[in-house]
This record gives C-alpha cells, structure tokens and sequence, in this order.
C-alpha cells in the first residue's frame, strides 16, 4: 500500500548532509530551554532557536527565533516549545550557530514525472517557496535533469551555476555541494531534497541554511537507518493502521463513507458521490484480492468516522470475490449492527454469490455505482435532515 | 489488429512464483501461449506444465519468448525489468506495485535506449487484445474483441469501464492498463499514439486520473495527429490536492495534476470528457457516428 | 575531400590555458577556425583573439561550433568529454594523458549511446586532414595534402610518418593520431573503416603498436571490406612482455597484444607490414601500383 | 607519465573487501615468528602462513604453510620470513585462520579493452591462474561485461553464477559477492580485482581465499588511501625515479642506451637496434616537449646502467625542440664526458639549431633513425669485443 514519503526533520536532513561533506553550521538538538540554552553556549552564541516540526511556514509562525546569549537562546525554546504550528505542537528544537548571510540561493533534487528524471534545480532566489518562484519568477530557477546512471556530472553542476547567475567566486563551491546534494538524493531514496536557504556567507563560504529531506516510503525497506526516523503524527495515525492492515485510507471532510477495491475504481466513486450532491468522508482502497478479515476491518476503520453517516461500498470483482466482500460485512453487521446505513455494489467475479450471502442483512444493494451513490448520498442527507430536526427541536 | 500483443506473443514469466501461477493458469486458458517461468534455481523444472529456468536470458534462448510479465517483488522487480530490457524483449509488463522511485528512474534511464522494447506498468493490470492474447491479471470476461483501443492508468476501473463498453457492444482491439505509478513504461500519450495509429482501432478511450501532466500531453498529441474519435475520464475529480490517492502517481501538487487542467485539455482538443464511466458507452457510440 | 575534419570544422577548445593557447594560434595559423573556448569563470573574456565562454553549451549555442579540442588536466578530462558528448558535436579531440581507466569506460558506455560524436583520443596528437583542417598538436609541416589515409596510436611516430611520406611525394586525405591508451574513442578498426570508405583516400597506412588486439580487428574488417590498398607498420616488435612501453594501452599481457600476433594478422589480410618507418613510402608506392 | 598499476597485498586488498561487506577469515599480519605464534593463538588455530610479496606463485615457492598450533606458526613464520621469492625478500607474513574447504570457485573482475568495458569473470576452476584456465578450458569461465553506469547488476550476478555452475545453494551468496566485488572494483579504480581461489566451505558459507587488488596509477591523485600502500621494488626505483622526473623509463637487457621522444618512435628505435643486430638496454620517453634539464637527467639514466655501451638518442621535433635536447645533451658531456658513444639523430622542430649546438662535440650525428640505430648498435659491439678481448687476455 502506497504511503506518503517520509519526512526528516531539518536537523536529521542536516546530520545525513553532514555526512556527505556538504557544510552545515554546527548545531545541537534541544528538548528543554536550559539544553537551548547549554547548547547556545557551546556553540559560541548568536544563534537560532528552530522549532523542528514537519510542516512549512515555521518561519512565519514564530518558530524561529534569534538569541544572541545562552540567555535568549532559553527565553526563545520557552517560547517555541510547546508552541502550536498548524495544528502540529513543537517538541524539540534545532539550535543552530547563526550564519552571516551576504546571500541566499535555493538548491534542490526531485523527481520530474514527465521526463522521468530526477530535476536538479538551483536559484538566486533563495529562502522562499520555490513552487512560488516558479509561478512568478520561473526565469530565475535553472535546471538540469541528470542521467541518474552518471549521477550530476560537474559539467552539469557548473552549467547550473552559471545559468542561475551564481556569482563565479562561489561557482566550485556551490557545483560541489549540488554534486554531492544529488548523490544524497540517490543514496537516501529521496522524493525530495532541498536546501533552502543556501547560504553565501560574509567570508564568501557556502552553508545549509535549512534542509529539507522526503523519502520514498516504498524504499524504506532497504533504508533502515532513515526508516527509524518515520514519525506518524495524530492527524496520520488512521491512515498509517490501514497502511499496516493493507489498505489505502485517506481522511476527507463528508460524511458519506466509501470503500471499494482499486484506486482508480474508489476515486471515480468519490467522484460519483459528489456527482450525487454528496461528499465522501474517506478514500478506503481494500486492494486486490481482498479477503473477508481485511474487509471486516476496512469497514471498521470507516465507521469509526464519527461525521460518517452513511456508507458506500463499491467492488468490482477481479481478483477480489464478491463473495469473500460479502463474508466481511456480514461479520461487522454481527457483531455489531453498524449505526448508519450501508449501500453496496458487488459487480464482476462471484458478486451472484455474494450478493445471496447478503440477502436478508440490513442494507441496500444496488447495481451500479452511479445508483449506489445516489442511495448512499440520500441516506446521508436523510441521517443529517433528521439530525438537524432534533437539534433544532432542543 | 491489436497494438503490441497477439497470437504469436510468446510469454515468459518472471518471478513464477504462487501468484503469477494463478495468473499463468488464466492465461494459459485465454489461449496466451505462456511458454516458460523463470525462477532462480527452479531451472529444469516445471511448473504446472510449465518450463522453468534459472535466467530470463536462458528461458529466452530456449522457447524463443518475445514477451515477460514480471511478478518479482517490488525489491526486485526494477533488476527485473532490466533483466527483460537485457534479454531484448519487445513487450515487458510489470505487474508488482510499490516498486521504489529510484529504482524506476534507473529503468526508465534504460528503457530510453532501448526503442526496441516497450514496458508497460508497474503497478498495473495488464495488457490485453480481447480473442488473441492477455497478458495480466484482468478478468478476461469483461473484455470483447472489437475496434475501441482502451487506455487506462487503473485496474478495477479499467475492468468496469471494458465490462460497461462491452455490455454496450463495444469490442476492444486493445485494453492497455499502463498502471498507477509516478514513473512508468508506456505514459498516456505513447499508449495513445499506439492507439491512434492503429489500423484496427476505431475509436480510443482514455482513462485518465489526477496527477502528472501525461493527460495534457496525450491531449495535445491527439490535437495534432489525431486519427481516431476519443473519449476521455478523468477519476479523482473530487480529490482534495497533496493527497496520494492510493496510487502512488495520484497526487495534485501544487498547481499541477489537477483533473480541471486534464479535462481542459481533453476538451480544448475537441475530445468529450465523461462525468462517470457509465456515460462512456454513449459518448463513443456518438463519436463513432460523427 | 576527407574524413571527420575539413573546411567546416568549427573548434572550440575545452580548456582553453597555457597549453591550449599554444596550439590554438598554431591551428588558427593553418586555417583552422577556432570559434571559441571554455574556462569556468572565464565567460565573456578572450583569449587571444578567441572568445570564451564558462560552458561548452554557452560556446556552442554562441558559436554554431561542431568539434572540439579538450586540453582539460587528467582529473577532469572525463568530465570535459562527457561535456562535448552532450553538447551533439560531431568531432571530440581529446590530448590529455593520464586519464583514469573507470573515467574512460564511463565515456564509452556514454559514448556507444550517442553515434552522432566521434571521440579522437584521449592521449593523442589529434587529427589533421591536410590543407583544411588541423586539430591537434602535431607539427603541420610535416604533412602535405593527397591521397593517403593514415592512422597512427602514436605521436611523434606519426609524424616522422607524415614526414617520410610527405618526401616521398605521398600526400595525406586524413591523418588520424588515435591515441595510446587502453580505452579510446576511435579504436583502429573504425578510423581505418572511416579512411576505407572515404572517396579521397585511395590508399591507408596503418600505424599499430603491441598491446590489445585492435590491428587484429582491423586487419579482419580489411579483409572482408577493404576497398583500397593498405600498407602496415607495428612498433614495439622487441618489446618484452609486462611491461609498459610508455603508452598505458602498449602492454604484451599473457599471449595477447603481441606484434607477431599483428603482424600475422595484416599479413593474413595481405596487407604487408614494413619492417621499418623508413620502408613504407616505397612500400605504399608499390600498393598503389599493384 | 604512465605507471604500473599500484599493487595492494592479500592483507591490504583483504581489508578492502572485508569494508565492502565481502567475507574474509580473521587474520592478522605478523612481522617476526613471535607476532605470528600470537596471531595463532588469537585466531584460535589452525592458520595459514602466508607470504606477503608482489609476486605470483608464492604458494608453490613454500610461501604458505599451514599450521595447527601456535608453536607451528612461529615456525613456519620463521621459514617464510626473509625467504627470497622471485628476487623479492619476504618482509611480513599473514596468520589467518584456515578455511574448511568444500570447493574453490575464481572470480575477478578487470578491464576489456577490446569491447571498452569492464569484465567480470567466474569459474569454477578456482585457484588455478586464469589466463591457464582461459587457454585450457575456455567454457569453464563465465563471462558478463556490466555497463559501468549501473555496476553489476543481480540478475547478471545470477547469471554468470548460473552459467558457470555454481551450485544452486551458492548462487545467492556468490552472486552477492560478485556484486559486491564489482562495487568495489570501481570504487577503488581498479585495473585488476580478484579472489581467487573464492571457498566454499563445508558449512556452505562462502570466504575469500586469497585476494589481488591493482589499483591505476593514473587515478592515485583522487585513491589517497590506497595510494598510501604503493611499495616500489628495487627492480622498480629506477623506473620510478624516472616517472617522477617526469618521463617512462623500462630496463631492458641489451647494450644499446635509447633515449626518444614519443611511446611509439621509442618502440620503433628498439625495433631498429634489434633490426640492426642489436638489443636495446632500455626505454626511455622523455615525453613532449622536454627541457635542458629533463633531457640531461634522462641521458644520466641511462647511462647509470653499466651494461650500456653506446647510447642513441633519436629525437623527431614536434613539440620537443632540437635546440633543448643539444643543450641537454652538452650539459652531461660539459659536466663528465660520457664512458660510452652517443649516437644522435635530431629531426624536426629546431633540428638544425640543435645539430649547430652539437657541432664539435664528441658525438655521432645521423640523419636518420635506421642509420642512427646501425651506428650505436655498431659502436656497442666495438666495445664488447674490445671489452672481450681484454678479458681473453687476462
């Protein structure tokens, strides 16, 4: 089951680039003001107190203070820990010797889809979302799409300096980095890595000033080292249990529960259910061939949405049976009579079977998705006019 | 006529392992002349009739296969597809889901020099040319034989889609599953142009979903050459941006990937865009009489 | 007429330093044009009359060059000739000695897939083709313009070559001074299948010394194909075997690269081998009046 | 100047291999028999003994021996250490711990010239040498030739274990070992990588025997750990005293001195001193464009060797100038006139200035390269007979 890439926190990113000869301040991670503070004095203030938390924009939401004493360093991680960003509350933060920027650049590695190649690019336009330098600036992004056979050859990275305008004093030392950046790139599995901002320092030498490291969750396999720093966050924990139960789970905001075997089939029955006048409360994507347990538990995992008000469940039998989809629900029904209706769709393999084993069980059955979604979406409406008479009546 | 498979398809395949048995049965059954399994150390054997061998480049030697379907794991699967590239097959499709990125960058690297030999997936159903050969993991009974070539980056939805077509009477030369992943053989656009160029091939549909621009540019393709009337839909309309959709390709970035900017595209290149896969049958039936 | 290099060969020299400004006014002197060179930093600047430019994309987008000339040190000559491979010139020169062995089998794979670049060298004295172009380092006075193709792993060798044939009246379409070392872009037998096929050329010296098995190739190919009269010579008859001769790719390992074995070979193919430099002229004279 | 390949000893390649993740037995390296009866009882016997030289066939010059106890280790130590093998002096000794051998299999992984890649090969013929496998029994190696950009990949290391019949419960971990081998091959810009012979041992596992690691001299500049381990023989310091002079020199055993300019026209003036009835003492290339002062150490070279009895200097002008080798030469003459005849052919670039330099000094001149080589290798048989005829009359 697919699972979104993981990600590093800066001062994990920073210790992988370290490693790789790429130059980093020195830093030390802080759990308490008083370790900010040691750490601000071993370092030889100033320095900046970083929240390490994985979403962007830290930066504006005060998660990233200046303190030029040991002192300030304290008074910065009070501030900072514990502290809410975008719903995701700071734990730890990066203390880090201040660099003395003359400059920034943005220099990063993904994967470029339509060519199929990994994309290196590189900008004088550094410390801003490079997703908006492209929309305004695109001119100012040079890139280069390396053999991932050869690596970023140092041709390649110093045509990429030139093209971005690097002033020639820092060329060598910036194709340098970026050679090395792609080679981090290829050995970590990486989806994504950034180093935004570069730093152009005062004395003309070159600095991490933040990093940014995504990899590839189907890697994680042969990435053992990287793969204890996976961290699943409140807002993921149902998704990574389905990940781990077998399935593809993504939370959205309706109240129409949704189940079906294939991804493609699943988001055309999303799709069908706003078609409906509806809206889905979840992706769930059982796979192929699912058998009854796995069923049993998607369904569990949907209704233990609190918003969902009614459920559809959508299979067109291939390698999955119809008969085995039937076997599951009919084991949730027992146990427990779920609280919100249930309308199903068993099309292709063993879906007659199936079909005779929910003969007489609590729900609705249609033959085709567009009427599934339409009962599904109604019975929502319904369960919410009613709610809404009872609320009103209080 | 069908594009790249047929009745003198010769298929190997790699990885014969318990589920590509079950599938080798099926597609023994469908008349696909499955003529050997690779599995190293199994050399000598066979299984379930079928010849075995320790190295795709051996089991080529010995029955003349033009053709793999790959079931290795996902660990091994790109080694795999560059075992099938080596061996000079002209079709390879890999069915194994969750093949890392990397591992897909190095083939596709490979695959660039190598025009000889067309991949289609991973993460994908399979290729079939309805009456003549099947190659993958598709339940047969929903495909016709008949003139609408068939391109879709699902597997069940594909299923569905073929199984609406042909209770319509629309007839497949060619159902292409090219799969789900960011990185794949066989994108949108050169499976069109397949397609397009098709003598057997009357009319396309083009099953496309959210992520990647490969939609756009098979869009842009048919502007300019195309041949064939087409129908497209786009699943994952209702699909909230930065959010895998249980394929690792279906994902709206930014500004990018989004179903809006597909249909667009579609539409600008005069190709009507289905609501949902039941309204497909009509739409073809329409475009064939235009 | 001639082979890889003529009037419209335009040059930029990668490495435009010391060395490469030495010989850049000697070619620019025989007519050759030198449209520009690189230098990292350097863009913008010229050299002598020479524009330069801080990459080889800029020079060639600049200068609708087609050739180049690489005097870049050992340590980063790999990287120059990868460079000009992406650049699509026609022409690539390398002089550089000392080149690591896994830098040039990294160009070679890169090379095998890119049939639009000859690579001349590395370790070499370029290439010259009389009256209309010279790239190299060779001195020209040694060479005249006619109707023999010459092919040389040496340098100073190919001259005192170019020397006793340009007395003895014999003039030269081509001269290719391939280069010493083990891996090479422009092996023997191709620069003798350039030369075979080249309407100007109506006879070929070949100039081979011990170590690998090139001539023998040669030989082969001329046997089968050889459309003009061929005059050998081999260096290195009284070389032992396991040791160095100079050149990194003139080595005697076991029974191969041996001179009797090349030899053997020319003569196989009726091609007769001098016993001396000083023997060819007539030798060639003799061929061509067969 | 080109080199020999830098040699690394079984030790030093074994330690290479064992970073790679390769399988070695536990050894140590011992300089006295005290150190090797120690390394025994560390190891926990039985060992082997073996000598580490630059040269093959130590085995069969009793340079290994095995031993099954502390007290027989010090022994054979003592017999190995300062054994002269093939002119070499044994200096140290590896104690290892000995394999429980089933079978021998050789791989090895070098440089194919002809198809301009690298070559990997197995067999299942191990611990012969094999260039004698290849010429007596050709089809048991198998052969695979990895595109450098990729490294050798699985299915080719399945292959080539397949295809030379390793059995069928190795080929996992042989082919592991391949891939490994291959890995570090390119890693360490190897001209030659082998193991050879490669144990099966009576467990199954599988251990590197003994171990050859040549390293190009051309890439030391970017090998600096291995470039640590150069040794320069004896028989080498010349020659590379030569190469840090900055030409090739190569002792030969005949009278005739050569000094040329160019790997070719050096080859070819031994070539005409043999045609000339005479044989060659050495090769020497002073390379392009020599000075005064290179030209001057490459003749006092030449002339250290007390077997030469004329000298020819055969210079063809390009970048090299006429004028700089004369100087060079009157240099020597001007300092102690040399014992022997030199014989000089100048041609080229600034021949004629260097012929107006030499004028009256006590050379021949010759115009061309068969008359010059006629001439020293004339003057050489003069003073060989002369020299033969003093000694018949003592």
């Amino acid at each position: 089951m697919v699972g979104p890439p993981v990600k590093l926190h800066e001062y994990q990113a920073k210790s992988v680039l370290a490693r790789a000869g790429i130059p980093v301040p020195p830093g030390k991670l802080a759990l308490t003001p008083d370790e900010a503070a040691s750490a601000a004095r071993e370092l030889a203030a100033p320095v900046a107190v970083k929240a390490q938390v994985h979403v962007g924009g830290r930066g504006k939401a005060g998660g990233i203070k200046l303190a030029r004493s040991p002192e300030e360093a304290h008074e910065a991680a009070r501030s900072i820990l514990g502290m809410d960003i975008k719903g995701l509350r700071v734990e730890k933060v990066y203390v880090e010797r201040a660099a003395k920027v003359r400059s920034e650049l943005y220099l990063g590695v993904t994967v470029d889809r339509d060519r199929r190649r990994p994309v290196v690019m590189l900008s004088t336009v550094g410390g801003m979302d490079i997703e908006q330098v492209a929309s305004e600036q695109p001119e100012k992004i040079a890139r280069g799409w390396p053999d991932p056979r050869l690596g970023l050859l140092p041709f390649e990275a110093r045509r990429l300096c030139f093209e971005a305008g690097v002033p020639p004093e820092q060329v060598n030392e910036v194709a340098g980095v970026a050679e090395k950046l792609y080679e981090v790139f290829r050995r970590t599995d990486a989806m994504l890595l950034e180093i935004n901002p570069l730093f152009i320092q005062e004395d003309g030498s070159v600095v991490a000033g933040d990093a940014k490291l995504d990899v590839d969750d189907n890697a994680l396999f042969r990435e053992t080292e990287l793969a204890k720093w996976k961290e699943v966050t409140a807002d993921e924990q149902l998704e990574e249990r389905a990940r781990q139960l077998g399935f593809s789970y993504v939370q959205l905001d309706g109240d129409v529960g949704v189940i079906g075997n294939g991804a493609g089939l699943v988001m055309s029955t999303l799709d069908a259910v706003r078609l409906a006048g509806g809206k889905a409360a979840n992706f769930l994507d059982v796979g192929g061939g699912a058998k009854e347990a796995v069923v049993k538990a998607a369904l569990e995992i949907v209704l233990s949405n609190a918003r969902v008000r009614s459920v559809l469940i959508n299979i067109f039998g291939g390698i999955t049976r119809g008969d085995e989809v039937a076997r599951g629900i009919i084991a949730v029904i027992k146990e427990h009579p779920p609280r919100v209706p249930l309308v199903i769709r068993l099309s292709g393999t063993e879906a007659e079977a199936g079909r005779k084993i929910l003969r007489g069980a609590p729900l609705v059955s249609r033959d085709t998705m567009d009427d599934a979604a339409a009962e599904a979406v109604r019975l929502a409406r319904e369960s919410r006019a009613g709610a809404e008479a009872v609320a009103k009546k209080k | 006529m069908s594009v790249l498979l047929d009745g003198r398809t010769k298929v190997v395949i790699q990885g014969l392992g318990r589920e590509g048995r079950f599938h080798a049965a099926r597609m023994k059954e469908y008349g696909t002349q499955v003529v050997g399994g690779t599995s190293p150390g199994a050399g000598g054997t066979q299984r379930d009739g079928i010849p075995m061998f320790d190295t795709l480049a051996a089991a080529v030697d010995a029955t003349g296969a033009n053709a793999s379907l790959i079931f290795v794991p996902a660990g091994g699967a790109g080694d795999a597809i560059l075992e099938a590239i080596d061996a000079q097959l002209g079709l390879v499709v890999c069915i194994t889901e969750g093949i890392p990125v990397h591992d897909m960058l190095t083939v596709a690297a490979v695959l660039a020099e190598a025009p000889s030999t067309t991949l289609i997936g991973p993460n994908c159903p399979g290729a079939i040319s309805p009456g003549k050969c099947k190659m993958g993991i598709m339940p047969a009974e929903n495909f016709s034989q008949g003139a609408i070539g068939f391109v879709s980056r699902s597997g069940t939805l594909t299923y569905e889609i073929a199984d609406l077509l042909t209770r319509a009477g629309l007839g497949q030369s060619t159902c292409l599953g090219i799969g789900g992943d960011p990185i794949i053989g066989l994108p949108t656009p050169d499976a069109v142009r397949l397609l397009n160029e098709d003598p057997a091939t009357e009319a396309i549909v083009i099953v496309g979903e959210i992520g990647g621009s490969a939609e756009e540019k098979a869009a842009e393709y048919m502007r300019a050459f195309g041949k064939k009337r087409a129908v497209a839909f786009i699943a994952g309309r209702s699909a909230p941006p930065g959010k895998r959709m249980g394929h690792a390709g279906a994902i709206v970035s930014g500004n990018s990937g989004t179903a809006e900017s597909k249909v667009k595209a579609f539409e600008d290149a005069g190709i009507p865009v289905a609501n949902a896969p039941s309204e497909i049958p009509a739409m073809v039936k329409a475009a064939l009489r235009r």
